[in-house]
C-alpha cells in the first residue's frame, strides 16, 4: 500500500478524474469499508463475469458457421479459465502488485505479490475516495475478469481456423506481454499512462484498443479462411448472436458502473451513460445502413450496441450523458464504414470484426473522451479543463498501446505457430472445428 | 404405378395437401429443400458481406399413386400451388416399379 | 424538490403504502444516502433491463414463426433503445420532473428537467423512508428501464406483420401521449392516483393494463396476420420462449423488489412474493389445462409464469406471501381463459397475447390487490384498512388507464400508418420479416 | 430466535467457521442490519435462483435429445416451483423454524413457523458475525432457491423417460423426508452435523451429494432409457448446454459467495475460489481426455466447470485459493473417470451425469473441504487446526447423507410410482415426452 | 440397376442400416422427412391454438443397388422396419438408368 | 427427359452450381442429407460414450433435364465435384416421364 493518493483534492468531479484506485496511505483515520461498496463490486464483478462464458461466446459463436461452434465457444472459454489462473499465479502482481523502485515502475509491478502472497479476507484496497476501500479479494477478483474477457475479445478474428492448443499457447504469452504491462500502465498509480492523466474509465484502451489490435495483427499473421471472401459465411444463429449482444450490454455495466469501484454518483454516471451511448450506437448504425442503401438489419443493431460500449467505455464517467449519446453516434457510423468498406478493401479476414468494432471503436472512444470530458459539454471536467492537452496525452496513450500491442501479438502468434502448429488442416477447416478439434456437433436435432 | 415429385412453395403445402386429401390421396411425403431456379432470392447481408444465393426455401411433396389417378394429382397440384408468380415450382412425373407396405408387406397398388 | 412527503407516518406499514417516492422537503436532517440502496438499485436497474434484451426478445420471439425471429428481436430492441434517448431527452422530466402549478400537475409534470438539466452524480432523489434517499441518476436509470420495456411489451400484439419504421413512429408517440402521462398520474407524488391513494407496487397499471391494452387496440387496428387463424403458427422454438420466460422471472425481481427503493424488509417481502405468486401461477395455468382436458404444457408452464408475475407487480410489497399465492393462482387461471377461450371467440390477432396476458393479469393484478393489502388476509394494511373503499379507487385507475391508453395508442397507430404505411407487404409477410425487412436469415445451419 | 452464538469468538477466522448463521440471542446490543448485506443477499438469492430456470434447465436440455428438450425444462421449473410453495408452507420451519425441544431437534425443526407464521417485514435473521443480522425474509427467499435448486438436480439421472406427475409426487415427498432434515442437520444449530462441527460452506452435502446419491438410486429403480447403451443419444444441442453452464457459473457465486450472509471478505474469498477452482476443474477435465487419447472437448470443458464448483461448494470459504485450485483440479479428473469409465462399467443409465458429477464430485468437496481447511495449505483453519478429526467428522456427515438420502429417495419413488405409474408409455418414450407429455414440440423450424 | 427409395420411422434407421450392411449394401442417403398418411399424428396445442398436422417425423432411406440384390434389399428392410403398426411406412422401387461414382468416375455396377 | 440425383459434399455445392449454370441448367432442387458409405466419418464422444455412425453431411441435388443434355450434366458434376478422395460422392440418372411448370402448366422440355 505505498502509493500516493493522486487525485484525492476535490469531492465527486476529483474521483471522476482517474480511472483506478489512488491507494490511501496518507490518510489520516484508518479507511473503512462500506458493504455497499462491497455489494456492488461483487456484483459488478459477476456481470463482467456474465460476458464472458454466456455473453461472448453466444456473440462470437453464433456468428461462425455452426460446423465451428463449439470451438468458438470453447476458446473463449478455456482461453478465460487460462487467463484467471495466470492472474492469481502473477497477473495481478505484475499488473497491480508493489512497485518496482526503478523506472520498471512504468511498465509493471513487482513479483511481491505472486500467488497472491499475503492477501486475506482482511486485506484493503483503496477506491477513488480516500479513506474508502474494499476488500482487496474483491479487487483481485474484479480486475481478473477483464484480463480474461481481454484475451477472449481478441480470439473473434482468428477463429474458425486456429488450433485450440494454439489458442492456449497464445493466451498465456499475450498475456503476460501485452495485456499485464498495458493493464498496469493505464491503471496502476504508478503506470506510465496513469502519471501522464490518461483518461480511461473503464478499460477502453486497456481492454479494447488492446484486443482489437492484438486481433488485427494475429489474423494476419495467420491468414484467411479457406473461400474467405468468396464462398458465403452466414451468421449460423443470428439469434444466438442478439442473445450475446444483450447479455453483454447487461455485463458492460458491471465494466462501466463497476469501475467507479463505490456504488456512488459517479456509478450511477457511469450507468446512465453506459444505456444512452448504447442506445445512440445501436440506432445510428441502422441509420448508417439506411443512408447508404441498405436494410436496417439485425446485425446492424447487435454491431452499433456493441460499438456504443466500447466507445463508451473510457468516457463512462467521464461524460456527460449527451456526450456519451453523440460519442456512441459517431463511434458507430465509423465502425460501420470501417467493417462494410475498409475491411473488404484491404481484404484481411478478420473473421467476427474484433478489429473493426472494438480496435476502431476503442480509438474514438479513447480520443473521444478528452472532448467529451470538457465541462462546455456537459462533462465532468473541471472549469479550466483543456481539451487540446489531453487530447494529446490520449492520442499519446492510443499510439503507445497499438505498437505494444502490435509486436507483443506477433511475439505471441509466432511462439504458438512454433510450439502448436498454429492452423488447423484444410481437411478439419472444411469439416468444421467442432468434430476435427473437439470430436464433437454442436447440433443433433 | 407413378412416382410424382412435386416442388412448391412452403405456404402452399397446407392447400395442396388437402386438395390431394380431397382426390383420394392417402399418403405422402415431404422434404424441406432448396430450390435454384429463375425465382431470384433476396440479398442477404451480413456486416457489409452481401450473399445473394438465389437459394430459395421450398418444399417437396413425394406422392407414389396407381397410373390413373397419376394425371388426376399432377393436374391439381398445378392448379392449387400456383400463385401465377415465378418460382411456384415444377412437377415431375417418374414410373414406380414396384411399391411394398411395411407394415403388411402387401404390394402394388395396394401398398399406397 | 418541492413535494410533500406522502406518506411518512408509520415505520414500515406506512412505506409500503405508497408506491413512489415520496420526496423529503421538510426532513429535519438533510437526507444521506446509503450506499447499500445505491447497490441495490442499480443492480435492480440492471435486472429489469435484462428482461428486455435477453429477456423478452427470446420470449416473445420463440414464440414467433423463424422467419419473423430477427424483426421481432430487433424490433423490441430497436424500440428500447429510443425510449431511452426520449427517456433522457424529456421523458423523465414529463414523469418525474417539477410540478405544474396548474392542474396540469395531475397529469404530467413540467419539461424542466428536460435533457437532465441540473441533474449531477451528486443529485439525489428521495425514497419512501423520510430522510433516506438515492443518487438522483440511479432513479432516472431505474425509471427508464420501465419505459422501454413497457413499449416493447406493446409489440407482442403486432410482430410478424408490422413494419420497423412503424414501431418506431408509434414507440416515439406512444411513449409520449400515453406511457410518460399515466407513469406520472400513479407514481409521482402530485399525479392524480398517486393522490387518489391507489395502490400500484411496481407497475402493474403503468406497465401492464397500460401495454396489454395498447396492445389489444394496436393488432385490432392492424388487423389479423395473412392465415390466421387457420393456418398453424406454432411458436418456433418454446426452448427460447422457456429461456426468455427464466430471464424474465429473473429479472422482475429488479422490478419488483427494486420498486422497494431501498434494500430492506419491503423490498424482502416483495421478492418472497414474486417468487410464491409466479410459482402459483405457472402450475395452476397446468392444472387449468389439465382440468380442461389437455396435457399439462410447457407453454402453459411460461404463461403461467408471466401471469403470476403480471398479477403480482402492483401487490408485491402490499401482500403476505398467501395472499400473493392466491392471486397468482386466480391470475394465471383467468388469463388461461382468457387466451384459450375468449381470444378465440372475439378472433383477434394478439399474436403473442399481450393482452390475454399483461392486460388481463394487470387487471386481476391491479383490483385483487386492494383485497390482499387487507390485514386480514396477510396484507401489510393498517388495521382499520377498507377493501370496499380500495377497491373503487383501483378500479377508477384501471378504467382511466383503459380508456387513456385506448386513446393515445389509436392516435399513435393511425399516425404510424400515415407515415410508414403500417403493414408489411403481402409477399414479405409470407416470405418473412426478417428477409424482407432485414435482409436476414435468422438461421443458417 | 433461541439459538447460542457457536463461534463467536474471533473475528475472521472464526466467522469462516461455521457454514450457517449462529442466531444472536446474547449480543448485548440490538443487533443491526447492514443494507450493504441486505443489497448482497437479496443479489446472490436471484444468482442462485438464475442458476434454475434459465440455467439448469438449458444445461440439462441440451444435454437431452430434442424431442424431450421441453420435457426436460417443465419438470425442472415445475419441480422448483413446487419447491418455492412447500417452502413457504411448511419447509422453512422444518429447516429453520424453532427447535424442538428433544432430541429430534438434531433431525427437524418445529412446524410452528409454518406459514411464515410471525414473519413480517421487520424480522431479522442473524449472520456469522454477533450484531450483523438480515431481513429474514431475505433469508427465507435464499434458502428457498436451495432447495429447489436441489429437487431439480436429482431428475437429471431421470429425464427422458420419468412421467411428469411422478416428477411432483418424488418432489413434494424428497424434499419433505430428504431435503429439509439434510439441511437442518447441516446448517441449522440445533442440527446433527451442525454441532460436529463439519464444514459445508455452501451446500456440498445438502444440495450435492445429496442430490446425487438420490439421482443414482432414483435411476436404478426407474430402469434405463429404451436403447441404452446401444443407440447413440448425442446432446441435441451442446451450444444450449454450454449457456446453461455459463450461467451455473455465474448463479454459482451466488450460491457460494451468497453463503457468507454478508458483503465481506469471506464472501470476496469465496468468490475467489470460487472462480478459481471452477477455471481449474474446466481445464484439468480436458487434460484428462487428453491424456486418456481423446480429444479436448466442449462437453468436458462443461462437465469439468460444474465438477469444479461442485467440488468447491463446501469449501468456498473454507479455503486458501491455490487449495481451491487444487480441489477443483482432483475432482475433476474423478469425477472424469466415474463418467467415462465407472458408468460405462457399471452399466446404470443417469441420463444426464447427475450422480457422475454431483454425486462424487460433492464427496471429494466434502473429504477435500477438510485438508485445505488447514492453515498449512493456505487454508482459514486455526493454528492448531487437525485435519485428521476434521476428516473423520466430513466422513461421518457424507456417509450419513448417503445413507439418508438413499432411503428416502427409495421411498419417494415408490409412492410416486404407486400413484403415478412412474414411467411414460414405451411409445411415448420413442416418440419424446415432448409431445407424449406435454402435446407440443420444442422446435418448429 | 433399381434405386429404392424406403420411408420408415426413424427409431428403425439404425437397424434398417446394420440388416442392409449385413446383406452387402455398402452404401446409403438418409434424409428427414415428414410423412402424411393414415397414422395419425399428435395434436400439438398452443395456447388454445390447435394443430393435429398429421405430418410425422419419418427417415427416408434411398440404396440404389444392382438388379439382383433389390429384392433382397427390399424384403430385408420390410422385416426389420415393421413393428406392425400403423404408420411403418413405405417401400417405392424405380429403374435406375446410369449411376456414377464421383471420386473415379466409374459407372455401372461398379460405382454403387 | 431425365431425372439426376447427385450425392455430393457440401462445400462442393456452390461449385457445382456454378458449373451447371455455365452449361445450361436454369434449376435445381437441393436437399441436405446424410450419407452412408465408404468414407469413414469422425468418432464423436460426449462423456465417455463413442458414436462413430459413419453418417456423413451431404448435399443431394436433383436436376430434371432433356435427353440431350444429360450427359453433359453427368460429366460436368463428376468433374467438379470430384475431390478425388473417398466420399465424394455418386451420380444416379433416372428416366423422367413428364414434367410440368406449376406457374404455366407448360410441360415437357419447356417447363425445365
Ligand atoms: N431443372 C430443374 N430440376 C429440378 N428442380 C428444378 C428445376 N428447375 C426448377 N426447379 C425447382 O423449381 C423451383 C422453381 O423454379 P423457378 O425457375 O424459380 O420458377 P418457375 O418454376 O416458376 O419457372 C426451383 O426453386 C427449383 O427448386
Ligand atoms: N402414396 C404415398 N406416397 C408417398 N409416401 C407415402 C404414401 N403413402 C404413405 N407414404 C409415407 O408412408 C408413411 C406411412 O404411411 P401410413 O399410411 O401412415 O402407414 P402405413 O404405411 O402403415 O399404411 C407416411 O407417413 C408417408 O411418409
Ligand atoms: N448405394 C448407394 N445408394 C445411395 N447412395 C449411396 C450409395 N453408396 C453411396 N451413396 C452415397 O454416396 C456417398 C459417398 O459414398 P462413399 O462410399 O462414402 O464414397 P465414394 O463415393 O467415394 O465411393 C455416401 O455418403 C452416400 O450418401
Amino acid at each position: 500500500m505505498n502509493r500516493k493518493i493522486l487525485c484525492g483534492a476535490g469531492a465527486l468531479g476529483a474521483s471522476l478524474f482517474a480511472a483506478m484506485p489512488a491507494w490511501a496511505q496518507d490518510a489520516a483515520a484508518t479507511p473503512t469499508i462500506d458493504k455497499g461498496d462491497t455489494a456492488w463490486m461483487l456484483t459488478s464483478t459477476l456481470l463482467v463475469f456474465l460476458m464472458i462464458l454466456p455473453g461472448l461466446a453466444l456473440f462470437y459463436g453464433g456468428l461462425a458457421r455452426s460446423k465451428n461452434m463449439l470451438s468458438v465457444m470453447t476458446q473463449i472459454g478455456a482461453a478465460a479459465c487460462l487467463a484467471m489462473l495466470i492472474w492469481v499465479m502473477y497477473g495481478y502482481s505484475m499488473a497491480f502488485g508493489p512497485d518496482y523502485t526503478s523506472g520498471l515502475s512504468n511498465f509493471i509491478s513487482t513479483f511481491d505479490k505472486a500467488f497472491l502472497k499475503g492477501i486475506t479476507p482482511a486485506s484493503q484496497a483503496a477506491t477513488f475516495t480516500a479513506g474508502v476501500e474494499i476488500p482487496e479479494y474483491v479487487f483481485v477478483c474484479f480486475q481478473m475478469t477483464f484480463a480474461a474477457i481481454t484475451v477472449a475479445l481478441v480470439l473473434g478474428s482468428v477463429v474458425e481456423r486456429i488450433k485450440f492448443s494454439a489458442v492456449m499457447v497464445f493466451a498465456a504469452i499475450w498475456l503476460t506481454i501485452v495485456y499485464f504491462p498495458i493493464a498496469h500502465m493505464v491503471w496502476a498509480a504508478s503506470g506510465y499512462f496513469f502519471k501522464a492523466g490518461a483518461l480511461d474509465f473503464a478499460g477502453g484502451t486497456v481492454v479494447h484498443i488492446n484486443a482489437g489490435v492484438s486481433a488485427l495483427v494475429a489474423c494476419l499473421i495467420l491468414g484467411k479462411r479457406i473461400g474467405f471472401p468468396k464462398e458465403p459465411m452466414a451468421p449460423h444463429s443470428l439469434t444466438l448472436t442478439a442473445v450475446g449482444t444483450g447479455l453483454l450490454w447487461v455485463g458492460w455495466f458491471g465494466f462501466n458502473a463497476g469501475s467507479a469501484l463505490e456504488a456512488n454518483g459517479s456509478a450511477a454516471l457511469a450507468m446512465i451513460n453506459t444505456f444512452v451511448a448504447t442506445a445512440s450506437g445501436a440506432l445510428f448504425w441502422m441509420l448508417a445502413e439506411r443512408v447508404n442503401g441498405h436494410k436496417a438489419s439485425a446485425l446492424g443493431f447487435c454491431s452499433g450496441v456493441i460499438a456504443g460500449l466500447v466507445a463508451v467505455t473510457p468516457a463512462a464517467g467521464n461524460s456527460g450523458p449527451f456526450g456519451a449519446i453523440v460519442l456512441g453516434a459517431v463511434a458507430s457510423i465509423i465502425c460501420f464504414y470501417a467493417v462494410t468498406v475498409l475491411k473488404p478493401k484491404l481484404g484481411y479476414d478478420d473473421s467476427l470484426d474484433a478489429f473493426g468494432i472494438h480496435g476502431i471503436g476503442g480509438m474514438i472512444g479513447a480520443i473521444g473522451t478528452a472532448i467529451v470530458y470538457s465541462p462546455a459539454l456537459g462533462g465532468p471536467g473541471a472549469a479550466d479543463y483543456e481539451i487540446g492537452a489531453k487530447l494529446l496525452v490520449q492520442i499519446e496513450a492510443v499510439v503507445v498501446t497499438i505498437i505494444w500491442a502490435s509486436i507483443g501479438t506477433a511475439i505471441a502468434i509466432f511462439i504458438a505457430k512454433a510450439i502448436t502448429g498454429l492452423r488447423v488442416s484444410q481437411e478439419v477447416e472444411y469439416e468444421g472445428l467442432d468434430l476435427g478439434e473437439h470430436g464433437e456437433r454442436a447440433y443433433n436435432y | 404405378m407413378k412416382f410424382i415429385i412435386a416442388i412448391i412453395k412452403p405456404f402452399k403445402l397446407d392447400e395442396v395437401r388437402e386438395a390431394l386429401g380431397a382426390i383420394g390421396v392417402a399418403g405422402m411425403t415431404v422434404t424441406e429443400v432448396k430450390g435454384f431456379g429463375r425465382q431470384k432470392g433476396q440479398t442477404e447481408i451480413y456486416r457489409g458481406a452481401e450473399y445473394s444465393t438465389n437459394m430459395l426455401p421450398k418444399v417437396k411433396i413425394e406422392v407414389a399413386a396407381p397410373d390413373d389417378l397419376a394425371p388426376k394429382i399432377v393436374e391439381t397440384i398445378q392448379q392449387v400451388a400456383s400463385t401465377e408468380a415465378i418460382g411456384d415450382g415444377k412437377i415431375f412425373v417418374l414410373d414406380l416399379a414396384s411399391a411394398v407396405r411395411i407394415r403388411t408387406g402387401e404390394s402394388g397398388d395396394t401398398a399406397l
